[in-house]
């Protein structure tokens, strides 16, 4: 866990509040959705899909990123992505309980399909996949602008077999725009397991198909994935065009409320996949690093406690939209 | 006989027809181990194995142009989209392929598939769980398009479909899976593609329908009845072809119409209905041919109170009638 | 004012439009150095540069989808889909992305988009060179979908569509790119998207059609009025919205309506003419609602006979217009 | 031109007389064409596609198939194809007549767009790429039923960037299934150069992505293509899965009779793809091997000219299909 250099958070060039801050993110990614599924089984919310298992591939992805500056076509799973990116926990519950006020939608989609104006994360749909040629199409703007953004851009590794993944890479390799391509595989698709789904195993072998380089990263180490996502955000911004990484995550939790993985996995598989667990490995790097103290952690435990805590309850009291809200913003003419 | 939900009809007739010809099975994601996402395909991966029950990679256009290649060979699969909002992605399989297949090679070439997709809201789906996309394929000569509105109809339907030697769009109201129940006959049997069916008679007012507005337009009937009103609900089962001759006899009986469904009102299906209407019976009327649909907006919210305001229900179809039988 | 004929004043307005506002730009299979297939885009390459001018890979659905999110970053994309018959692979982004993203924000994200297509038959393009595909895209809120049938109506219609704030669809018939020649003003002007044009007034019969149609109708009712009959020639240039207003004057102005359109029948746009109209004006009629359409098959045929029973002519439209006026 | 083992066409169990069988099916291919263009010219037929400089990779690959047994979904360039798979001449210029007894569409399709039902050709549409799935199903098909089946499925590098080549080798790599995915690279997708189409510059770098060879062989050398093409049918009868093979052509016409090549590209581009004419080098081999001779050529030219006018005459006197029959085959209900 140590190099010649020192600790491994330091060669990225991280300093001790840096670590704490990506940890802090972490946590609160996990504790967010974990009062998610007490809001589904509680009946207060209708649906949710878990980030639990890759909030170490989201933060150290986005934390390489600029808030603010550059944007964003995350996918369902991106909670910690949208957190790292500036959304904050009341604008998440909002999505969660469907109210009025919700930036993504008002109440008008579902939880997860996210969007947030003023921290540049585009408006989301529930197709996979179509939000990649999007995040090309703002790297292509911003190039017409001349504008110094990087656009990130992800998906789930099932999901990089449709025919917009392909098209979406080509493009932005044959213009080498700055766009990174964030896989994130958690070897499931619902079901379907990745021997049924993408032939050659590795998404990540198929960039160099696309003059772009394709990187392999653990994505349950949250360092890792932070010097690859730095890496690629390096290349992009130097002009040297697109990255395509495929984080490998695992799925600790369910596809979704909807479904039950238990009926297609083995009971040992769910118990291996718990030694990935990416906060335990966090957590313990950074108890290693000497960074985290039992004060620290139940200081950080507190804080993203308070947060959720306002967020939630702020949130669940906030009215939904009316129902003639329905029929606006269909088109511009309405003047809304 | 045994009581079957709409999903269990669903199974049932996949299972039947499976037994019955080697050469079918189905494709799709998820329609193995974990047996569907609404369960219309559960154990048939125990019963039929993994190559005649195929999970698929996450790719429509792939599930649908493999299919196509498959029934070229020979083979009749049968495609599962997940949701039928989903099944853009291999609109261009269908219209290009699919649907011209025949056509453009006068019948040395065929399609016999079957796509089945569960659509439909008020089931808490918002824009992209709840849409009704049957008025996207209407349009294109080549395909068949039915929509069953019951379980018995679900298995004649189903068997039709599968046994048919042209590709049908097989849409199914996620919203009925598991609302209605009703006796369905064990022995197979085939109900025709393109026949619309009477489920209500009466004198007074034409209702023509289909999906699950055929339960709400029932509903209604048996309110309006109470009031005197005697509605004939027609449930027109099959989209394209259209059942000119039962939707013409329909109209002409009580010269009131009322068309009703769930999808967008503007373009939609009620539109061809209406026309054939105003081209056959305008002298047979008394009274404008009326609509009652889905608003003209993008797709159906998620949020409880926009969800209803966009969804039909009893009441909505009572009103609607209730004013045309006063016209 | 010069006298360009259609496909010119396509050009002459992209390059107006290019030249007014920066974030214009033209992006399409072969839209550059070669121009495009029909020369929509000739000489644009050389003054705009090839950043603005650009040359896609062969894909549909990221000609769509990366121009949806360069709008999304505030350039204004006008995409080339090479022939309507190619834009299915675009499908998904149209319908799901394109027409759904301002909803789906309250308009915190929007869309403006043009998609530029030629379309149409008559030309011996065979079934895939010749589709009329309107249809697929007027049932989708969210969307506009534009057809202009004249070289005036071109220019005013497209600098309408990429000033929108809204993603539009311009199908442009490529029967009509180098057949008819009229004067166009050289200054910029706007003709508003939704809003009908009657082509010619008339008290006796009312046609309502839109496209090369047009032509024919109109040609059709020079013809007529030597027998003593006046046909009133409705253009409805926009097919969503529709203009329902102009539809309904025009048709309550003689009661009698003939529908005409290339494209097929069945579920096509003159269902909802027609369907309005019912509605509408039931009592103000003296004759069913007629249509004029294409046959209900997959597509146009590529052998001359077969070609010219599917598609339209003066004559059709004469003998049409001609028993509608003695019903 | 020579090997340790003798003759190039030996070394790969060719016999003399398979090697003039395949020199006179590219002498065919290129003179049927030669002579569309002048129909096409003199206002006899509406327009024309060419295989002009892909004949020796559309005979080298169709060589190493079993016509009658293996299935065919080609792409428009496919006339050496077509005629190795057993269409004949007459079939051909029916096509390009669009005459009622086309056996591909009757006249309903533009030329070019095969069709053959005895032959296991394909009916093919106009939108690039679909075939290549529906090659995939028949493969599973043939799979299915246990057939002893190859499947042949074509497109240009332009068409191979849509979304269907992703799905399509994906979902063939998942099942192993027996398909060459041929891709018959000319450089050009009508005006659009390689360099502004296909990121990475190479279709066959893409195979491994999906777990399968990406192979990438000289296109105007027939044998070089035969070699490739049967090492990959070998391949996928012994259940090894699909292959992806990259022939590297010239296209020495315009994209069709539509267009005009010389507006997008430089003359001396022009003048020096002349020296790869496919036809050229294989008659110089034929010659160096000895087995070529100016009696033997000018037979094959006989040969080929009588078939060709045969079929030309012959089908131009064959009447259109009744414009009724327009309606017809929309359904099978018709019960035609
Ligand atoms: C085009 C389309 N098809 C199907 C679905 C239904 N669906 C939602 S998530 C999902 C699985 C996605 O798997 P993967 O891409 O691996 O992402 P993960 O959920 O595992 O993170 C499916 C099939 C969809 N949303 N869009
Ligand atoms: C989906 C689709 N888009 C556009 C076209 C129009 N088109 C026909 S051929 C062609 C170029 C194909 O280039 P390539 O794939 O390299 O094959 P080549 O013609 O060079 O052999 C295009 C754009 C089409 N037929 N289908
Ligand atoms: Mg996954
Ligand atoms: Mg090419």
């Amino acid at each position: 866990m140590t190099t010649e250099t020192g600790m491994r958070h330091h060669a990225l060039g991280l300093s001790n509040e840096q670590l704490i801050e990506m940890y802090e993110y972490m946590l609160q990614t996990r504790r967010i959705d974990e009062r998610l599924w007490l809001l589904q089984r509680g009946g207060k919310i209708a649906f949710v899909i878990s980030p639990q298992g890759a909030e170490a591939a989201q933060v150290g992805c986005a934390y390489a990123f600029r808030a603010g500056q550059d944007w964003f076509t995350p996918y369902y799973r991106d909670l910690g992505i949208n957190l790292v990116a500036g959304v904050t926990p009341r604008e998440i519950f909002l999505a969660a309980f469907a109210r009025g006020a919700c930036p993504a939608s008002g109440g008008k989609q579902m939880p997860s399909h996210w969007g947030n104006r003023p921290k540049n994360v585009i408006s989301g749909s529930s197709p996979v996949t179509t939000q990649l040629l999007h995040a090309v199409g703002i790297a292509q703007g911003a190039r017409m602008r001349g504008d110094d953004v990087v656009v990130y851009t992800c998906c789930g590794e099932g999901s990089s077999n449709q025919g917009d993944f392909h098209e979406a890479l080509n493009w932005a390799g044959v213009h080498k725009l700055p766009v990174l391509f964030f896989i994130q595989n958690n070897e499931y698709a619902i079901s379907v397991s990745l021997e049924k789904q993408l032939a050659g195993g590795s998404v990540a072998k198929r960039g160099p198909g696309y003059g772009m380089p394709g990187i392999e990263v653990d994505g349950t180490d949250f360092l890792a994935v932070y010097a690859a996502a730095k890496e690629a955000h390096d290349r992009a911004r130097a002009g040297e065009g697109p990255t395509l990484i495929e984080a490998k995550c695992v799925r600790l939790t369910s596809h979704s409320s909807d479904d039950d993985q238990r009926r297609y996995r083995e009971a040992a598989e769910l118990e291996a996949m718990k030694a990935k667990d990416p906060l335990v490995k966090a957590r313990a790097y950074l108890y290693e690093a000497g960074v985290l103290t039992e004060e620290l952690e139940s200081a950080l435990e507190a804080k993203v406690a308070a947060a959720i805590n306002d967020g939630c309850d702020w949130a669940e009291a906030q009215p939904y939209a009316d129902p003639a809200f329905a029929m606006t913003h269909v088109y511009a003419e309405e003047g809304i | 006989m045994a009581v079957l939900n709409f999903v269990e009809a669903v199974r049932e007739t996949l299972r039947q027809e499976m037994r019955r010809d080697k050469d079918v099975w189905v494709v799709g994601e998820d329609v193995g181990k974990k047996g569907g996402v609404f369960g219309a395909t559960l154990g048939l991966f125990d019963e039929f194995g993994e190559t005649r029950v195929q999970d698929s990679p996450l790719t429509e256009s792939a599930i649908v142009g493999v299919g196509i290649g498959s029934a070229l060979y020979g083979t009749k699969p049968v495609c599962e989209i997940q949701f039928a909002d989903f099944i853009f992605p291999a609109f261009n399989q269908i219209i290009s392929e699919a649907a011209k297949m025949r056509y453009r090679s006068n019948g040395d070439w065929t399609v016999p598939m079957v796509i089945r997709a569960p659509f439909g809201g008020g089931i808490h789906g918002g824009l992209y769980h709840s849409q009704s996309v049957e008025q996207y394929f209407t349009n294109t000569a080549g395909l068949k398009v039915v929509v069953p509105s019951t379980p018995r109809d679900a298995k004649g339907l189903l068997a039709a479909a599968i046994r048919d030697a042209d590709p049908v769009l097989f849409f199914e109201h996620k919203g009925l899976y598991r609302a209605i129940k009703e006796e369905v006959p064990d022995e197979e049997y085939i109900i025709p593609i393109g026949k619309a069916d009477v489920k209500r008679d009466g004198s007074d007012i034409t209702v023509i329908t289909y999906g699950k507005a055929v339960h709400f337009c029932l509903e209604a009937a048996k309110e309006l009845a109470k009031e005197g009103v005697e509605a004939l609900v027609l449930d027109l089962r099959t989209l394209l072809p259209l059942d000119r001759e039962a939707i013409i006899a329909a109209a002409k009986k009580t010269g009131k119409v009322l068309i009703v469904h769930e999808a967008g009102k503007t373009h939609g299906i009620g539109s061809e209905v209406s026309a054939i209407i105003a081209e056959e019976c305008l002298f047979d009327l008394d009274a404008p041919v009326q609509r009652l649909c889905g608003p003209d907006i993008p797709a159906m919210p998620y949020a409880s109170p926009m969800e209803k305001a966009y969804m039909l229900d009893p009441q909505k179809c009572l009103a609607a009638m209730r004013a045309l039988a006063q016209f």
